[in-house]
């Protein structure tokens, strides 16, 4: 684990975001921009992924699809049995399970850049994973928080919070949904020579925008620290403890079941260990709002995040080098 | 002076994922309109710092009448009772065209 | 405690083209100063996503003594009658610094 | 008409947000990125009408001009009397008809858009035309109104709103206006090895950025449906109509008067098919503000936009190369 | 209908560079949160546009009870007092679900 | 000194933004917008200036960091002299002060589109000049104004405010601080291939954002010219002396001090002559705000930059031209 590798773009401007806000900078950023650059990105890894996937192998894609479909409802029942264990309320630990089971765009895209600055090739499905994985988590979190009701809390009031049907049409066109999956559908069905068009807008310039992202996404995770005290350090401790589990699965998916090299079978593990920021929040919000908000975010946000960029990506490529036998 | 009329404003400080919600609850009761502005803060929810979806706060404005102010209210009682974190507050204010507001 | 003046807050929900002619009516009326926000919403001119400047507000407020409200009443109501779409709410309030607010 | 030249970008996207409304998703877009792309595009447009316009032929460039000040005064008084026909009251049928008579940019962006992924060649006027009718039409919209309110309403409150020179003012310093005509004219005066420098910002990306403005237009259409019962069926079957004329109209124009061959007359045909919705209602709304924004906001963008995007541009297309004898 | 309780809004438009030192002193009198909104405008201190940092406002609010509204206030009179140009206007407000704010 | 120098982008920009003022339009700017290009435009010189760093000789650029300090402590000495003697009161004088012993990055970055127009090479170290010089003018501001105000005045309320430590750590981590050593650093470390990835954002786009930004700047700088007589004359006049004197004085240490040549000491004097209008108002509004901001927003934004862009860029070339005998 040679720490040089972590001196690429997108690990030193979130480093930034992270020490301006702990050195207590006046350094704001528009609020709107953050948004602006996540739509950009979501939309620009849905493209990636429907390029790669017309020129995909249709066994092997479904294969990955099936492994994305598996982390997604496994790791947040995983995740909801631990953070019981530790004697959380069931509602909140239904919702942060849920953004364990999904993913976080922002740590993947680190670690394909850092993957590229090392020219290490890595297998284009866990692109197409990564868009997969959004839903699933975000169903069983809802499937968990109704069991954990009970029937009895079924009032008429919650008639439209707790129809289900409501509730699945809200995971599938959640907008990261629509982002990831309408762009990879126009990925995939306009012809390259048409593409070529948007190529310098979502695809040139990827990197550079995913930096000024991450620089804004390092201090949000620094103003989190402030609300540790807040969530506990049994929660805490679960938000570094969980990416190792989702890590550890993760790889062995990645090279026992899907066969994957070096390079893809780390991305798969990063796939099991993030917490989406993005996609996930806003859903909780709305299907278990007895949940409290501070708390995924800060775990997500402020602890999983940090951890996986700083200290995960390289771990987690260690391990897949030594199952590859690099 | 043209005259004044009085109503109630109520505001509602919540998350951007609520504001379907709000305007649903608005439009249920045929209020004239409703006013969103985008806001951040902090609260029993945490930080809204409002980069993310997730952490972003909308400040909700609608000029009822008095009946109609009992009305909303027992509706976003309900998203509190569901447990949706939100800051509701109501003010006394004066109207210019009382007839532009829905009874 | 430091002294709170009794002063009013004039509220205006408009179209956002229409913000210059609002900063005109508060400088014709010496007012020490004004106060603009984005926002967004729905009434009777239909729905103002905020997306274009056709249809995005502005919410415009005004701190200003018993006597300068009526005047700018005066210039509001002269803008309703020409047909502009707006609301306007006005709304008891004490200010810090009561000599801070032109008279 | 073969359906699959629409599998471009452009039109992929605006389907995208209009779906995303459709299926009621939660995607939110910041309200400022929607300002800031319309301000990239018309400074972008107006910088290529000008680089366009230093290499054209003066004589053909009054023409292209003169047909543009036909279209940008004939249409709105067609307009308005097919609405007054239609019983529709004057200061509503003056402001709708003064968005009919200027011009959508995404619209003409998204035919240029259609044209080049078919590799049709287009003359490059209709690009000067195009800033060329944003003024016109808001001149007679005021016309219009004035004729219609009477001279009995010329109440000395309304000295500032009816004074014809400040109107006038108004028309030609339009925040749309100055953006296309100030890029034009920097397009033209500035050497090309100085423009070089912002090509890449202003030219390389730019149909990427009018993907993600139109997946946001898309959207903003979506949204307008709900208000159609509002504007009632007759405005909005004039919404299907209007661009309907106007694309006649402008087929004409481009076959017969200005001699274009199949893309140049495809355009024309789409500047007078098209309806403002980004210059025209501020505007409408200081000069007309009796007449009801709902309505020419959701005839522009909720009908015609769409129409033209989906069904009448390849229409248009099509009588184009038919009069062009392809 | 559910029940109002008789509250105090503080709001407070500052230029933005303020927003770390209101934010403190909401957090030294434990109030149970704050809202804030992007602003413009103008004022003893000038143009504000928004557009640069120096000349960005926000609007802060603070809900809070009686007693800690004059706590707040002296805060905001130093705040004042030092030469910081803000303008700060109190209303009389009614919030729902009292024990949501602290005391 | 050859006027058609000022027809490049940048300079056309400014002036259509500042006439778009002057004739009244309706042109709005999204007020984010704004602030999204200045973070972009800061972070990119940053990592201009670290590659610059990384290429740079080690004694040349520790003279230059040296001629950076003196300009960023002599300067606002200067300044405050000139303002006492104008009769103006201490804290304002020492607010104003520590505006022009900063500078501006938008009039920097205009100067080095007018050099790159007419092909003139200069100096790198100037951009380095450019980062060092943001926090010297601001910790002089503090010192003059801690010492204007007396001892009398630090009553314990002002403990905070007062606190030696806490007023230069705000100068070190100002948010402009921050993005330009934080860009500069990172430009510095990372390795050319890894920052490849980001250059097509960060540097292939740059004088297009630009081009944006100072539309927005010109129409800012319009919009305060309306504040003029609030100001008073005696420091407009001193908005277009103050310039000249730094201009000066930049132009002898840049030929002199640092032997720079024809470009690079032009550089110096623009250094010299700039007054900051990003990164000084918010640490003065903080650290002084007894001062009224309106004098230093609107001398820096309304008079000086203006002035520098269209008079004083040609005007230092001429001198920095014939200093090196050109
Ligand atoms: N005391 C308060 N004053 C002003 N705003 C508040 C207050 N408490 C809560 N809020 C706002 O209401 C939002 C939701 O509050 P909460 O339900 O406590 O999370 C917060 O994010 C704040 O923006
Ligand atoms: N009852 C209401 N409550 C809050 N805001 C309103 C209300 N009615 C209208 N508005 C706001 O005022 C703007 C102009 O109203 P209108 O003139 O009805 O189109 C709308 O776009 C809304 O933002
Ligand atoms: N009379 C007023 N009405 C509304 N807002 C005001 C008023 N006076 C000042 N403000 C706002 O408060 C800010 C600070 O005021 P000032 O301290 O006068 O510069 C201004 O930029 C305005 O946004
Ligand atoms: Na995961
Ligand atoms: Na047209
Ligand atoms: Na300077």
């Amino acid at each position: 684990m040679d720490v040089s590798n972590l001196l690429i773009p997108a690990v030193l401007f979130f480093a930034l975001g992270f020490l301006a806000q702990g050195v207590k900078s006046d350094l704001k950023f528009p609020p709107e921009l953050a948004k602006a650059l996540s739509i950009y990105l979501l939309l620009g890894i849905g493209l990636k992924g429907g390029i790669e996937l017309s020129h995909a192998h249709l066994g092997e894609a479904i294969e990955a699809v099936g492994a994305a479909l598996f982390l997604g409802f496994a790791l947040p029942i995983l995740a909801y049995a631990i953070l019981l264990a530790g004697r959380l309320d069931k509602l909140n630990a239904s919702a942060i399970a849920a953004h364990y089971g999904s993913v976080s765009a922002g740590t993947f895209l680190t670690a394909i850049a850092y993957l590229n600055a090392q020219e290490i090739t890595y297998e284009t499905y866990p692109v197409i994973m990564l868009a997969i994985m959004e839903s699933p988590a975000i169903i069983v979190g809802l499937l968990l928080a109704r069991f954990s009701r009970g029937i009895s809390a079924q009032s008429e009031d919650d008639a439209r919070e707790n129809h289900m049907g409501e509730l699945l049409r809200d995971a599938f066109t959640n907008g990261s949904v629509i982002l990831l999956f309408g762009g990879m559908l126009i990925g995939y069905v306009v012809k390259p020579s048409s593409l070529d068009t948007i190529t310098p807008f979502f695809s040139t310039l990827f990197m550079g925008a995913l930096s000024l992202f991450l620089l804004e996404m390092g201090m949000e995770a620094g103003k989190r620290i402030g609300e540790f005290k807040r969530v506990g350090w049994f929660l805490v401790a679960f938000g570094v403890l969980m990416p190792l589990i989702g890590g550890t699965v993760g790889l062995l998916v990645g090279h026992y079941w899907l066969g994957f090299g070096e390079g893809g079978t780390m991305l798969v593990a990063v796939l099991g260990a993030s917490a989406s920021y993005i996609a996930v929040p806003p859903a909780m919000r709305l299907a278990i709002p007895e949940a409290n908000p501070s708390y995924y975010l800060t775990l997500s946000l402020g602890v999983t995040f940090p951890f996986n960029v700083i200290v995960g990506i390289p771990l987690y490529h260690y391990f897949a080098a030594r199952l590859a036998g690099v | 002076m043209p005259l004044l009329h009085p109503m109630k404003l109520i505001n509602i400080v919540a998350n951007m994922t609520l504001e379907e919600r709000l305007v649903d609850i608005a439009e249920a009761h045929a209020t004239s309109g409703y006013t969103i502005l985008e806001a951040r803060g902090a609260g029993s929810a945490g930080l809204q710092t409002g980069a993310l979806e997730g952490g972003s706060n909308i400040l909700f404005m609608l000029i009822v009448t008095e009946p109609k102010l009992t009305e909303v209210m027992v509706d976003i009682e309900k998203l509190m009772k569901r447990g949706h974190h939100l800051a509701c507050f109501v003010t006394d204010t004066q109207v210019l065209r009382r007839e532009k507001y829905a009874d």
